[in-house]
């Protein structure tokens, strides 16, 4: 017999072996899916994991994911470092901001903290531009890589396999147990000896870690690397979809979200390239009047309504 | 048991709000092993001296210190690694967590630290003797109001505090429930628990406390043993109004 | 010299978004992300009616304000009522008013843009007027006379009427005011609906005198929350004080640097708030 | 007279009362004794319109339903309510406070004769008028709760555990105060767990227990039925 506890990791690891096959089936069109399907996989869950406990609503995922774009453009293009360096760097870059936000604002309630974030990836877009076109000349950024979709991909189930084991680790660890504690009650939480900011800061870097790394994998995409391209406020808000849409009380909550979002998704930018922007906020309101737990809330209201 | 050497040392302090001065040059000690009753009249600043002590408030001066550590201007969270731990006057349950999981949430990130299984067998230790061993499965939303102060207590013991500061743990028990509390409290007594009560019900502190301590709009007016106090004639006018 | 007078003209349409933002916080207790989107309506509306059928925006105004003020108290109604209801405390319906209005704010900007994709501005009274020897837009003017009318109109309604003490009570405390006879959730939706019209009004008077898009909404969602924090919480003198600041800084920074940088310079005045008085300018510390 | 026939409130699967009967007139003092989570508060908050369960049963005051009316219509019909925690606007003055409690239209006309009856009961509040009442003590914002609730013209005014928190001495005024109240014509309906003291000043009790009602009576019969010292009176 094996630990209960280690049932879902052996799942885990299954699905993980059988993801590790789809870039020798799958081409092309579905590959691009796939890796699309895995970033946002990778997003969504390490922004659960910070956000899901906490209630406070991150929208920075833009802006670190932006950051792990641009840094690895500008280190290739104007400073001759290699793909991997820059890829190993920006994470760090952006953990220390995200060091920095938390700071001045994770002590406080959670709406500065939302406003905070709401329009960090436009701003720092703005700065990047003005630096760029004063001091830096206002060339394009190249990021020329031998890798293709498929390494990318490998590299992002990499992560998104880092995210999950993080996750499950962290469910079982202190920093966890802090987290719930925290988001039930910060005064008691504060009372037994947790020390509050800290907790809530140290979460909010993985998730910028996490976000600026798969911004970083992904630079190679897009070749032509331009702050206008990678800083994207809308990604941040469809991360917080997808999370939201498959619930955030379950660590594979964010994975059932991003599946069917994408997909949906995919659908409606080739087909209404118009009605983006709708179909974002219906989802918005769906999942608030709809289904306020997620699609794990509802799969796990049906099993009580059937044990029941 | 008898008390001990002083542990626990209040120095001059004071607690300013705006304009209004809500605790006013207060000093006083307590001692290892001892149950320090704090009373006085409502609004005379018992319960922002317990902040003060759980680090909840920063004294706007003095110094509050324990066992060396220095409690007054260390973070909330800081005075709780260093030993105290507090229960609330609204009853603060952790509604998400299991009635253990409530327990072990004291146990681990404070002053003395447990983790896994022995933090599980220490909580449930405690659960038997504050009496809730029988609803240690149960949800925390059917817990009844008593069994809440129960719960409460039990996580505020699970770091094995120097000082308990017990926040009108009594207050809003009916008298059967009253005796059941008063019993408990009593026997953390026996077990030689530094303890702080604040608390309103008189008979409670008779048969609870080895000193009382009684503040009036903010300042210390008497200290003694709970008979003396409670017989001296500044604190009748003050607090009791009889005579 | 320059810079503090067109500073401060701008500073007073802010104020007037930041008002109508306070109003839905501060009482009905929705943080109200889509403020942004209500504005871009009324500058979009002013827009079409003045290049289509010529109507002085000024005209739009009055206009507007019934419309936005009737479409404002449905949404509240319907929308986040229920919201409200079903909140068990404040920190969750914080949560879902933001998600919720987060909705209602794209599903506004792709409405908008269905109807008119691109960057929008017209031409009225764009002359320049002499003002204590710097020379304006006479728009400018007259959209910062517009706001000074609202703005002197809802603190009287608000300091001087039965209505007006009802929805200060309810800001304070909904359940004491409840007890004392007033119907909260009439009174929330009052302020909600209110605060909406303000919005829409302030987003006519801006279109004057800036070129827009469906899609700035929530810069000016943005600058309207950076007020009303820096100014604290359901705190209108705070609020004016804030949006001037903020006016003045911005066309500083525009002028003097940047015209890109404007919103680093709203974060970074954000920042300094959140840093050393994140109660507001005027605001008490939390005991 | 308010007239409570058959109140039943549920919490989920919880039944916080069952069947609750009970009356009060005006001018007498009626205090409901019983242990915590016996369902005083559901009653109160049920009667005032705030209760978060779902109710079930008549409320008539003066023969006119109350059930299913808004707290602001309950306070129109001429019940006020002091909630615990006292329901008051901390950050508004004294005055401001006392002004607020004559918004509900059947207090308008009256509100000079009723702040006369503040001002005496509570001569305090007159000095402190433009003081902002989260600074004031407890037992000074208990005046201020139980001021604000008398301008807003009550034929029934009703408190939950009014003395909770409050010393001795605060107490005594406290239940003095009500006393001179019930002399103005006004009824009161109180929760209390100070069974000794309450019964003392009241008209008639009533014991609750388990969300029903045990025991009624005048409230001197119940000061000394032995059952009732047992129960509330006696052990600690």
């Amino acid at each position: 017999m094996m630990p209960a506890s280690l049932r879902p990791l052996l799942v885990a690891g299954g699905l993980l072996g059988l993801a590790g096959f789809v870039p020798l089936v799958a081409d092309g069109y579905w590959l691009s899916i796939a890796v699309t399907i895995l970033m946002y996989v990778a997003l969504s869950t390490s922004w659960a994991l910070f956000s899901g406990p906490t209630h406070y609503i991150a929208l920075s995922t833009g802006a670190f994911f932006g950051i792990g774009g641009y840094l690895v453009g500008l280190g290739m293009s104007d400073y001759d470092q290699s793909f991997w360096a820059m890829a190993a760097i920006a994470p760090f870059v952006a953990t220390g901001l995200a060091a920095l936000i938390g700071w001045a604002t994770l002590r406080l309630s959670g709406v500065y903290f939302v406003i905070f974030t709401l329009g960090l990836a436009e701003m720092i877009r703005n700065l990047i531009s003005w630096i760029q076109n004063n001091f830096l000349g206002s060339r394009g950024l190249y990021v020329l890589t031998d890798l293709d979709e498929r390494h990318i991909y490998w590299m992002l189930l990499a992560i998104t396999a880092g995210v999950f084991l993080f996750g499950w680790r962290l469910g079982r660890s202190r920093l966890g147990f802090a987290l719930r504690i925290l988001g039930n009650d910060e005064e008691v939480a504060r009372h037994v000896g947790i020390n509050t900011a800290r907790t809530k800061i140290l979460m909010f870097m993985t998730t910028g870690f996490v976000a600026a790394l798969v911004g970083a994998v992904v630079a190679p995409r897009y070749y032509y690397i331009e702050p206008n391209v990678v800083f994207s406020p809308e990604l941040s808000f469809i991360v917080v979809i997808m999370a939201l849409l498959g619930g955030t009380r379950r660590l594979y909550g964010p994975l059932l979200g991003v599946i069917p979002f994408t997909l949906l998704w995919e659908v409606i930018s080739v087909s209404f390239p118009n009605a983006t922007t709708m179909v974002l906020g219906l989802t918005f309101l769906l999942i608030v009047y709809g289904i306020p737990n997620g699609i794990t809330g509802l799969l796990s209201g049906f099993a009580a309504r059937r044990s029941a | 048991m008898t008390p001990g050497d002083p542990i626990l040392f209040v120095n001059n302090v004071t607690k300013r709000f705006g304009g209004l001065v809500a605790v006013n040059n207060v000093s006083f000690e307590v001692r290892e092993h001892e149950v320090m009753g704090l009373i006085g009249p409502n609004g005379s600043g018992k319960s922002t001296t317990m902040n003060m002590i759980s680090g909840a408030l920063k004294a706007t001066s003095g110094s509050i210190t324990l066992k060396g550590h220095d409690l007054t201007r260390a973070k909330t969270f800081e005075n709780a690694r260093f030993g105290v731990s507090r229960t609330f006057q609204l009853v603060r349950i952790l509604p998400e967590l299991s009635v253990l999981e409530n327990v072990i949430a004291g146990a681990v990130f404070g002053h003395k630290r447990r983790w896994g299984a022995e933090a599980e067998a220490f909580a449930a230790g405690l659960l038997e003797r504050v009496g809730l061993a029988e609803r240690i499965t149960a949800p925390v939303g059917s817990l009844t109001y008593i069994d809440q102060k129960r719960l409460e207590l039990a996580r505020a013991l699970a770091g094995e505090p120097s000082v308990l500061l017990l926040d009108e743990w009594l207050a809003g028990l009916n008298p059967s429930e009253l005796k059941v509390g008063i019993d408990l409290v009593a026997s953390l007594r026996q077990e030689g628990r530094t303890i702080i009560l604040v608390e309103h019900v008189m008979d409670a502190i008779r048969s609870l406390c080895d000193r009382c301590l009684v503040i009036n709009s903010g300042t210390k007016i008497a200290e003694g043993t709970p008979d003396a106090v409670l017989s001296d004639p500044d604190v009748i006018r003050a607090y009791l109004g009889e005579g | 010299m320059d810079i503090l007078i067109s500073g401060l003209l701008l500073g007073g349409t802010y104020a007037l978004i930041a008002m109508g933002l306070t109003l839905q916080y501060g009482v009905a207790r929705i943080m109200n992300l889509a403020n942004g989107e209500v504005l871009v309506i009324g500058a979009l509306t002013a827009f079409l009616v003045y290049t289509s059928l010529a109507v002085s925006p000024l005209v739009t105004v009055l206009v507007i304000a019934p419309l936005a003020f009737a479409a404002s108290w449905l949404v509240y109604r319907i929308l986040l009522l229920p919201l409200v209801r079903r909140a068990k405390n404040q920190g969750q319906l914080e949560v879902d008013s933001i998600l919720a209005t987060f909705g209602m704010g794209f599903f506004l900007v792709g409405g908008m843009v269905f109807i008119y994709p691109e960057l929008f501005a017209y031409s009225y009274l764009a002359v320049p007027v002499d003002l204590a020897g710097t020379t304006v837009a006479a728009n400018r003017l007259v959209a910062f006379g517009g706001a000074v009318l609202i703005g002197l109109a809802l603190y009287l309604w608000l300091n001087r009427t039965r209505a007006g003490l009802a929805v200060r009570a309810v800001a304070v405390s909904p359940l004491a005011a409840g007890l004392v006879g007033i119907n909260v959730e009439k009174t929330s939706a009052l302020a909600f609906a209110i605060g909406g019209m303000i919005t829409a009004m302030g987003g006519v008077l801006i279109s004057t005198f800036i070129t827009l898009d469906p899609s700035f909404g929530v810069i000016f969602t943005m600058k309207a929350l950076i007020i009303v924090i820096m100014g604290g919480v359901g705190d209108i003198r705070g609020a004016i004080v804030a949006a001037l600041i903020l006016g003045v800084v911005e066309t500083a920074v525009a002028t003097l640097i940047d015209p890109g940088l404007t919103l680093a310079a709203a974060y970074t005045i954000f920042l300094l708030v959140l840093l050393f008085r994140p109660e507001g300018l005027f605001g008490r510390r939390p005991a | 007279m308010l007239e409570i026939r058959n109140l039943t409130v549920t919490y989920g699967l919880h039944k916080a009362l069952q069947g609750v009967s009970l009356t009060a007139e005006k001018g007498e003092v009626v205090v409901i004794l019983g242990a915590n989570g016996a369902g005083k508060s559901s009653l109160l908050r049920a009667i005032a319109g705030i209760s978060e369960g779902d109710v079930a049963g008549d409320v008539t005051l003066a023969g006119a339903s109350l059930r299913s009316l808004g707290a602001d219509r309950i306070v129109e019909q001429g019940i006020a309510f002091v909630p615990e925690g006292r329901g008051i606007f901390g950050d508004l003055s004294v005055w401001e406070n006392l002004m607020l409690g004559a918004y509900p239209e059947r207090a308008r006309a009256r509100r000079k004769q009723n702040l006369e009856r503040v001002v005496s009961l509570f001569p305090k509040l007159a000095q402190r008028r433009g003081q902002t009442v989260r600074t004031m003590s407890g037992g000074e914002q208990q005046m201020v709760a139980i001021g604000r609730a008398i301008m807003s013209n009550p034929d029934i005014l009703m408190l939950d555990e009014p003395s909770l928190g409050l010393s001795p001495l605060l107490c005594r005024d406290l239940f003095e105060n009500l006393s001179k109240i019930r002399e103005t014509g006004i009824g009161v309906l109180l929760v209390e767990q100070n069974a000794k003291q309450s019964l003392a000043m009241a008209d008639r009790g009533y014991l609750i227990e388990n969300g029903r009602i045990t025991g009624e009576g005048q409230a001197d019969a119940l000061l000394s039925d032995p059952a009732v010292q047992k129960a509330y009176l006696g052990g600690v």
